[in-house]
């Protein structure tokens, strides 16, 4: 008894805050009611859960890491993908039912991973030999960054999944299937440390975001997808010849041969060739981003897609190329990337944060705004990749999250007015706000997230990647003004922001098509309660995050600079040469014989060889 | 001296076109009388395809299980093989080739078996033929002489322009034909040039007899004309080159594939292909595995390099033009010889690599390509074939199985992974690495990015396209033998991409033992 | 030598006749130069038949390749009425 | 000299022959070119001392290829001289003639500049090239392609017999809408219209 | 007294969280349910929870005199809410944490936020009695209360710049509370986006502090203050100038600068975009499109102040960039001149105000520009007395005015106006007084305040004080005529 009034005792946060949302709606809809205050409640038992102190408890007796557990959500929509294959198409509500229920399953399975401190290095991990010959591994991990995007893919794949079967009633089967494989594979490309199984899940992506983009798309849906499918493909393409060389270096090296990252992020190539592997790196994924200025193929898939498709896209997807920016550029060539740093930071700003901002502001179709904003947000993070500080990779991972989230809300949004009117164009709207009051502060409060007031998601990592690049070393002394442009860039997103969201939602409402549109139905305010939720927890409460990502992203960056000078020191000695550093302090093992037999010889030798092989 | 299991996979092919000769010349036609009168000559194969085409399928799966088998046994715990020597080399390499050529012409015969019912062109002499070729194919595959490896491609030949030629009613099928045959005797009489003035440069017909005295050019003594026998290796290249159809070479490509019947296209593409490679790798890794001649500056990598990148490129950007499927796919099969000779040029520095990245990339290649034909083949029914992107128009959401099979096996061709197509790649562009080829590995890359956009066109086409009101829409055919082809041809394309290992292990097996 | 001319005979001619029956005879022109190239350079490599063997075998897959060959031609004539290799077009449009 | 004057002879025969055959408009022409170039042969033949291919070559090529070909050539009658060559296609052809009559003359010249002269015959051995020697071999060490060659004249027969022969046998059977639900069957009702349509669709070929 | 000492430490100062809390819950629950609460209940909520805040600020102000009243040095209570993030830069790990804390400076300032905002509070429920969107109202005033004092009571600069940017937000969102109106709507971005401006410098500002001083919170900054000691070459950008060689050696020397002075200019251009003072002074005349309380509580009373605030809050790192105050100081010289003049030629009564307020705001950067912290601090305080009265004033004119005329351009414009001393003698006296105060009668406080900024002789001997003297009080006439000008205009012209 005195346990139970004492467990409700500490129930009441939670109660509250079930009771809040359940409270907000003031419609009639009790499933809606529930759902509100299910977010609440999870949002507050999210937020008391991560708290600091808790997490330090945790620490004192770390429960176990299940190694299956990557696994499991990787491989769940995966095999629901194709399970939907064996579906009746007639019965849509039951894929539907399925879809929703794997993609919950996955999310919960996911919240798991939380449950462990994420020290440096790498959690959760599952390593099984694929092709020993070759080899190939299949090695998952979680470290306190992918981890967050993990989550952000789980969190974020149910909601678009949902808001999808909203607006999106034909071929619901495809639509199934595409929605769970496109996720698995996004999972599998944030997990995966091989880097062959990491290029399997890179393109696997290709083919169900191509089936979105493609059959529900618009006008211009199938230019679009080409576009989309050529522009990562080249680049992915450039990416495996890399893979292929540096695999090949290492076996030259180590004298085995593997595709692990772990192992070959201890290579050091032979100068141009570093220079070259990691240019066809950064492209691949400097695409993916997008950066400019290879983002021509964003705006164009984004203003295509239908809302699921633009959600995922956005809030996911683009999330590949900064991750495995952070990931393999940053582990793998630490060299090059420094020296590239302060380039690509310009080119981030200028192209990204500034140009991308002035775009946008000239734009008429909403999405196509949207689109650009992306690209700038984009831009914010990859500053925050490069400037190579803490504070800067934290922001810049927290943005990406944070990205996901805002966009991914403002993509849900202006899919509301699609499904009413569909046009996205500014100028058929105006004065919503006065028939659509609901829509118009969500959709008000989301701009605010984006163009990053504080209090809001969007604020800190700007912030952070801001404070970043002021305080960088890599920068140069390049970093004090790349950070006051890209404080520059804040402004601008305010401009083009909140003119869009003035000749939308006020003004007279000029529009007689407008004067009896719908506000928000059930279910996208359901889909946009969760997202409204994380746009504040996020906002006020980043140390939740920050926690978490924080022994990573230092190690991180220590293991960057540190491989730098490695990096360094290795081309000042020779370089022509491809030598194998010992492993850098606070790296895991990759389970490979650290000490190659001929590791004390070696060097020598496989030196003598391919001095032989240049010189011929 | 018991021969009987070493050369199983050849007997069984063999033997089987022997015995599917007869069941066809002894069967009773099916044919329903009623309806036509007595006016016509009836085959004596006539109404029975399903069954022969099942036959020929099984005779050929047979002998792929028994090439498999010969393998697990290993040839050199088989002396008795030997004895066939220099004539035939039953060695690992030759077993695999024979596995994957059986394979290539069991689906052939199956996707016959579904196909020429439906298309009236109910000739019974298809499946000897097939088998027949198949047997001269794997003879080609085997051949460690001149003789016996012109004597198989002339098996393999004739049984093709037979094939090609089946389609009696229609002028593109002997047009086709014509120009197959013409082309193809023209490539052979060259070769056959090439092969005298070795002789006559070597005195040797075998292949590595040639080698050897290849190899003694430029020593004391050595009475070998080098002039004879460079002009006999560029004949002899020319000569495969025109089977293999690389690039300057390939004018015919197009032309008998799009007029064969599907099921014949499919076997050209696929064993005619495979059988001309596996020869080409024998004979330069065989007679000209000379240091110099393997090297970059004095032998023929750069040739074939040169060869490779201009048949990539060249049938990449003609095929992204084509407004017929199966000319697309034509094309397409040329820029996979680009591919494969990217990996037979890698064998410059690493023999086994390379060698062992063209035997598997064959096998990736024989399945996906044999899937997409079918597929296709499967698109078109009641005499007509879906030829055209358009004709496909809408068909995933018609026939959502029918085009998720096209878009794997599309996909494979692509080389996405998981499938087999993107293995196969990987392993080329990975020996490519290894023999410091980078550019030519590069460029390989970016050309299957040329080929992804029209792998991808045919998808777009079938999932995102409408068919424009009142045309004429495909209609899949229902044909238990093109669906088993299909299904097998899938499983395995998934099969090589997830798990590769026990094949990649067999093709590095072959090549070191 | 002389084996070299004919086959060069044989091969333009091949290339610049456009009669299927003038080029199906041509490539026999250029069979009967391996054929005599064959014998010849078994003249000076002594020690075995080994090109006699092989052009044995060459007349025979000569034989049957003409065989082939003419009933390709008779199946096309049938259907075009023609014997040019340039009509044959079709597969062109 | 006999034997001298007995290659030159055939030489010019051949030679003459073999121009002819590829310069004649008249195929039968071209054909009594193609038979003096085998005859030409065959006495280059005995005078290498393959007296066995000599017969051979006499046998297969005067008495089947050449026959087959006037056979074939009356056949078609006069149809088979159609030999109208003009236009464009005219000189393309004469140019990939002129290019490969250049690089055999480059090759020829290579062949007689480089090395020694293939001309040294070697001694004799006796009955080089008499039907025992050949049979010795072609039976002995020579057995497998023999064998292989089998299936080449299978194959052969069979396919020249099934391209040549006469018309084919339609067969128009009248079949059942398909019922299945994936592999074949209609998805869509507009499918079984279309599918009656179909019957009366453009055929594969035109 | 002792009681609450005990209730609520110094270090873990929970009568803070109330002063936040109340404005915030109001907000929220006004914002949310406000609809369904009813006219009465959205009063009540907003008005309690600023009235709450009200008398905690009063209590914790006279907690920290009592606390003060013994001690030395300046006291500080202090409380911390949660971590907020964590910033590690290579030369330092910062935690920034959501703490605020309570000194003599923002003690004062929360009492004017509260105090005036409850009395506008008040003002409003009456004013916005027929308005549609009266719980909306309600809930951006709360919501404007908490920010503003999350800014003034904040620990940290990024605190600080939440509720910088909450006001400013908040301001956005009242500007264009008629949103059914373009103008209305087009001038709340205005503000915003001149707001940003302005954020954009501090942004940078923050970020220059963090790299030389390693810190962002008060203490922090003091503590490393010496870091801002040295200079920094801002010429070339990179390494070298690109076509130098073409370019003469003239541009491509290196330049320096100190760190001080980049920072205090670039928190300066923060203060100019809140304080609307040259160039940035555009919107706050356009920001009169808002509800008239809105322009008395945000546009004149509080928030405009709060670039004053902010300067006097880093007074220290001013001090040490005397160019950068003479820079300062001329700004706000120019600016009040220039803003007199203008508010000289207009006759909408809110515009006149609003131009007022630029050069009354003018008048206190001279002051903290001149190194008057103090005086430009009393300055705010005064003038958010008297300014807040003048907008109340013109409130209830326009109101009165509305009546009549209908039309909202023509019931501001003080050409319609004149002679209302007879039907609204209250409101005329009020008038009249804020009036005389504004002009700096003596015994009034306007009189007080400004003649503490113009008589400034400090013992810092800062170089430029005395050149800038005979401007300030040239300017100082503008106002003046102005503030008369308005004055006859509405209550006595016929």
């Amino acid at each position: 008894m005195n346990s139970l009034s004492s467990s409700l005792v500490q129930a009441w946060p939670y109660a509250a805050a079930f009771a809040v949302g359940a409270l907000i709606p003031r419609r009639e809809s009790k499933f809606e009611r529930f759902a509100l205050g299910i977010v609440g409640l999870l949002a507050a038992a999210f937020i008391s859960s991560m708290w600091p102190e808790k997490a330090v408890e945790n620490a004192a007796a770390p429960p176990m890491e299940w190694d299956q557990l990557l696994n499991l959500i990787v491989f769940l929509p995966i095999v629901g993908a194709v399970a939907i294959l064996f579906m009746p198409r007639q019965s849509p509500q039951l894929l539907r039912r399925v879809t929703m229920v794997i993609l919950g399953l996955d999310f919960i399975a996911s919240l798991w991973l939380l449950k462990v401190p994420m020290t440096d290095g790498w959690h959760f991990q599952y390593v099984r030999e694929w092709l020993p010959g070759f080899g190939i591994r299949y090695h998952v991990a979680v470290d306190g960054i992918s981890v967050w995007l993990v989550i952000l893919s789980t969190f974020t794949t149910p909601l678009a999944a949902y808001a999808s079967f909203g607006s999106l009633k034909k071929r619901t089967k495809d639509l199934c299937f595409s929605l769970l494989l496109l996720h698995g594979a996004m999972l599998g490309a944030f997990v995966s440390l091989d880097l062959f199984l990491f290029y399997v899940f890179w393109e696997l992506m290709l083919v169900p975001m191509l089936i979105l983009i493609g059959i529900w798309g618009g006008v211009e849906k199938i230019k679009a997808s080409y576009k989309f499918f050529l522009y990562t493909m080249a680049g992915s393409l450039l990416m495996l010849a890399a893979i292929l060389y540096m695999v090949w270096t290492h076996e030259q090296v180590a004298g085995y041969v593997t595709f692990d990252y772990l192992a070959l992020s201890r290579l050091v190539l032979p100068q141009t060739a570093a220079y070259l592997c990691f240019a066809a790196f950064a492209l691949a994924f400097l695409i993916k981003v997008p950066m400019f200025p290879l983002h021509t193929w964003l705006p164009d898939a984004h203003v295509q897609a239908p809302t699921g498709g633009s959600v995922i896209l956005a809030a996911v997807l683009l999330k590949l190329g900064t991750y495995a920016y952070i990931r393999f550029c940053m582990g793998m060539f630490a060299g090059p990337a420094y020296a590239a740093a302060a380039n690509l930071a310009g080119v981030a700003i200028g192209g990204g944060i500034l140009y991308a901002a002035l775009v946008a502001w000239k734009q008429t179709d909403i999405k196509k705004l949207i689109a650009y904003s992306s690209v700038a947000h984009l831009g914010f993070v990859m500053l925050g990749l490069f400037t190579g500080t803490e504070a800067g990779i934290a922001g810049g991972v927290l943005q990406m999250v944070n990205h996901g989230i805002s966009t991914g809300a403002l993509f849900i949004l202006v899919g509301v007015i699609y499904d009413r009117r569909h046009t996205r164009l500014v100028s058929e709207f105006g004065g919503l706000a006065k028939v659509m009051p609901i829509y118009t502060a969500c959709f008000v409060l989301i701009t605010m997230s984006s163009i990053g007031v504080p209090g809001t998601n969007g604020f800190v990592g700007e912030f952070m990647v801001i404070m970043g690049s002021f305080t960088s070393s890599v920068l140069g002394s390049h970093g004090k003004l790349q950070g006051g442009l890209a404080a520059f860039g804040v402004i601008l997103a305010a401009v083009y922001m909140l003119s869009m969201v003035q000749k939308t939602f006020f003004g007279p409402l000029s529009n007689p098509k407008n004067k009896h549109l719908k506000d928000l139905n059930v279910r996208e305010t359901v889909v946009l309660a969760p997202l409204i939720a994380m746009v504040f927890v996020l906002g006020l409460f980043p140390n939740l995050f920050l926690d978490r990502m924080k022994s990573s992203v230092s190690g991180v960056t220590a293991r960057f600079m540190d491989s730098t000078r490695e990096f360094r020191n290795a081309m000042d000695t020779n370089p022509d040469r491809a030598v194998l550093l010992p492993r850098l302090s606070g790296a895991l093992s990759s389970g490979y014989p650290e000490d190659p037999k001929k590791q004390t010889e070696a060097p020598e030798s496989a030196t003598a060889a391919l001095d032989k092989e240049s010189a011929q | 001296m018991n021969l009987l299991f070493p050369l199983s996979p050849l007997l069984a092919v063999g033997f089987g076109a022997l015995l599917l000769m007869l069941a066809e010349a002894f069967g009773k036609p099916q044919v329903d009388k009623e309806l036509h009168g007595t006016e016509h000559i009836v085959d004596a194969g006539a109404g029975r395809s399903g069954e022969l085409g099942l036959g020929a399928a099984v005779i050929l799966f047979a002998g792929a299980v028994l090439s498999v088998a010969v393998w697990m046994v290993g040839p050199q715990n088989l002396p008795e093989l030997k004895l066939l020597e220099p004539w035939l080399v039953m060695d690992r390499v030759a077993l695999f080739m024979s596995f994957v050529l059986c394979l290539g012409g069991a689906f052939a015969a199956l996707l016959a078996g579904g196909y020429l019912p439906e298309h009236n062109i109910d000739r019974g002499e298809f499946f000897p033929l097939v088998i027949l070729a198949t047997f001269g194919a794997q003879v080609l595959a085997a051949s460690g002489d001149l003789l016996s490896l012109f004597i198989g491609l002339e098996t393999m030949s004739l049984g093709v322009y037979a094939l090609i030629g089946l389609r009696r009613g229609s002028p593109r099928a002997a047009e086709a034909s014509l120009k197959y045959f013409l082309l193809g005797s023209f490539a052979a009489a060259l070769m056959l040039f090439g092969a005298a003035l070795l002789y006559g440069a070597t005195g040797h017909t075998d292949l590595k007899g040639i080698g050897e005295a290849v190899a003694s050019i430029g020593q004391p003594g050595s009475t070998v004309n080098a002039a004879l026998v460079v002009l006999g290796l560029v004949l002899n290249l020319a000569g495969l080159a025109f089977k293999v159809s690389a690039v300057p070479f390939h004018m015919w490509t197009p032309d008998a594939y799009e007029g064969a019947p599907t099921p014949a296209t499919t076997f050209m593409a696929v064993a005619v292909k495979t059988a001309a490679f596996a020869v080409m790798m024998r004979v330069l890794l065989t007679s000209f595995g000379d240091e110099r001649l393997m090297s970059w500056g004095t032998g023929w990598p750069p040739v074939l390099a040169f060869l490779a990148i201009l048949t990539m490129t060249v049938a990449n950007l003609i095929a992204g033009r084509q407004e017929s499927v199966k000319r697309m796919l034509a094309y397409s099969s040329i820029a996979h010889a680009g591919y494969v000779l990217v990996g037979l040029v890698a064998t410059m520095r690493a023999p086994a690599e390379g060698q062992a990245s063209v035997m598997f990339y064959l096998l990736t290649y024989t399945v996906s390509t044999a899937g997409a034909f079918g597929a296709l083949i499967l698109c078109g029914s009641r005499g007509a074939e879906a030829v055209s992107y358009e004709d496909l128009a809408g068909l995933g959401k018609r026939h959502p199985a029918a085009a998720l099979a096209f878009t794997v096996f599309l996909l494979s061709l692509a080389g996405m992974p998981p499938t087999a197509g993107f293995f196969g790649k990987l392993y080329i562009f990975r020996a490519a690495m290894g023999s410091e080829l980078y550019l030519l590995a590069v460029l390989g890359l970016l050309n299957s990015l040329l080929g992804a956009y029209y792998y991808l066109r045919v998808i777009v086409f079938m999932y995102f396209r409408e068919p424009a009101p009142g045309a004429p829409l495909a209609v899949p055919m229902r044909s238990g033998m093109v669906t088993g082809a299909l299904v097998i041809a899938g499983f395995l394309v998934l099969a090589l991409g997830i798990a590769p290992g026990t094949p990649l292990a067999m093709a590095l097996g072959a090549v070191s033992p | 030598m002389l084996s070299g001319l004919i086959f060069s005979i044989g091969a333009v001619g091949f290339l610049v006749r456009r009669n299927v029956l003038v080029q199906l005879m041509c490539i026999e022109l250029m069979l009967n130069s391996v054929n005599l190239a064959l014998v010849a350079y078994n003249r000076v490599h002594v020690g075995n038949m080994t090109g006699h063997v092989f052009a044995f075998f060459v007349i025979a897959v000569a034989a049957a390749e003409a065989a082939v060959g003419l009933a390709i031609v008779i199946a096309f004539y049938r259907l075009r009425s023609s014997v040019q290799s340039d009509e044959a077009d079709a597969l062109r449009h | 000299m006999a034997g001298n004057l007995l290659f030159v002879v055939c030489a010019l025969v051949a030679l003459v022959g073999a121009l002819g055959t590829v310069t004649s408009h008249n195929p039968i022409r071209s054909a009594v070119g193609l038979l003096a170039t085998i005859l030409g042969i065959a006495g280059l033949f005995l005078k290498l001392d393959a007296q066995f291919l000599a017969a051979i070559q006499l046998m297969v090529y005067a008495g089947a290829v050449v026959v087959l070909f006037v056979f074939v050539i009356m056949v078609l009658g006069p149809d088979a001289r159609t030999d109208v060559e003009a236009g464009k296609a005219q000189i393309s052809r004469a140019f990939a003639g002129g290019l490969m009559a250049l690089l055999s003359a480059g090759a020829l010249f290579l062949l007689a500049k480089g090395g020694p002269t293939p001309t040294v015959f070697a001694k004799v051995m006796p009955g080089h090239g008499d039907v025992e020697a050949v049979g010795g071999q072609l039976f002995t060490q020579g057995i497998v392609p023999f064998e292989l060659a089998t299936a080449l004249l299978i194959a052969a027969a069979i396919g020249a017999i099934a391209i040549a022969r006469g018309k084919a046998v339609r067969i128009d059977k009248p079949r059942a809408l398909p019922k299945g639900k994936y592999f074949g069957g209609p998805a869509h009702p507009r499918d079984v219209a279309a599918q009656v349509d179909t019957g009366v669709r453009k055929d594969g070929a035109h | 007294m002792h009681t609450l000492q005990v209730v609520f430490p110094d270090q873990d100062f929970t009568l803070l969280a109330v002063i936040l809390g109340l404005p915030l819950i109001g907000a929220f629950i006004n914002g949310v349910f406000g609809k369904r609460l009813g006219r009465q209940g959205v009063t009540l909520m907003a008005l309690s929870a600023v009235g709450g805040a009200f008398i905690a600020a009063v209590t914790a102000f006279f907690m920290l005199r009592t606390a003060q009243g013994h001690e030395e040095h300046a006291v500080r209570f202090s409380w911390t809410a949660w971590e907020w993030l964590s910033l590690s830069t290579p030369n330092a790990r910062p935690t920034l944490s959501v703490k605020f804390s309570l000194d003599a400076l923002n003690s004062t300032m929360s009492l004017i936020v509260t105090g005036v905002g409850f009395l506008i509070h008040l003002y409003s429920s009456k004013y916005m009695e027929e308005d549609p969107g009266y719980y909306r109202f309600f809930a951006y005033l709360n919501l404007f209360i908490f920010s503003m004092l999350v800014l003034i009571l904040g620990d940290s600069l990024p605190i600080l710049f939440v509720g910088w940017e909450g006001v400013g937000l908040c301001s956005y969102l009242l500007i264009g509370f008629w949103f059914h109106e373009d103008a209305n709507a087009a001038a709340g971005k205005k503000a915003f986006i001149a707001n940003r401006i302005g954020d954009f410098g501090l942004l940078c500002a923050m970020g220059l502090l963090l790299s030389y001083t390693g810190a962002l919170d008060w203490a922090g900054i003091d503590a490393g203050a010496a870091g801002l000691a040295g200079k920094t070459q801002i010429w070339p950008l990179g390494n070298d100038v690109p076509l130098a060689h073409y370019l003469g050696d003239w541009l491509s020397q290196p330049r320096y600068a100190d760190r001080s002075t980049l920072v205090a200019l670039f928190l300066f251009l923060g203060c100019a975009g809140k304080s609307a003072q040259f160039p940035l002074y555009v919107w706050l005349p356009d920001a009169m499109a808002g509800p008239t309380p809105v322009s008395a509580l945000i546009h004149a009373a509080t928030m405009v102040t709060a670039g004053v605030y902010l300067m006097c809050r880093m007074s220290g790192v001013f001090v040490m960039a005397p160019t950068a105050m003479l820079v300062i100081a001329l700004v706000g010289a120019f600016t009040a001149l220039l803003a007199a003049t203008i508010a000289l030629v207009q006759n909408d009564i809110k515009k006149v105000l609003a131009y007022s307020t630029v050069s009354q705001l003018g008048y206190m950067f001279i002051g903290t520009g001149v190194g008057a912290f103090t005086a430009g601090f009393f300055h705010v305080m005064t003038h958010a007395f008297f300014k807040a009265c003048l907008f109340l004033g013109a409130g209830s004119v326009i109101h009165a005015m509305h009546a009549r005329i209908h039309d909202t351009d023509a019931s501001q414009d003080m050409r319609n106006m004149g002679g209302m001393k007879a039907f609204m003698p209250l409101t005329h006296w009020t008038f009249l007084i804020s009036c005389i105060a504004i002009a700096g009668i003596p015994p009034l406080a306007g009189f007080w305040s400004k003649d503490e900024i113009c008589t400034w002789r400090t013992p810092r001997g800062l170089p430029h004080r005395t050149p800038c003297a005979p401007r300030t009080r040239s300017s100082l006439s503008g106002p003046r005529g102005l503030a008369k000008r308005s004055t006859a205009w509405v209550c006595w012209a016929p």
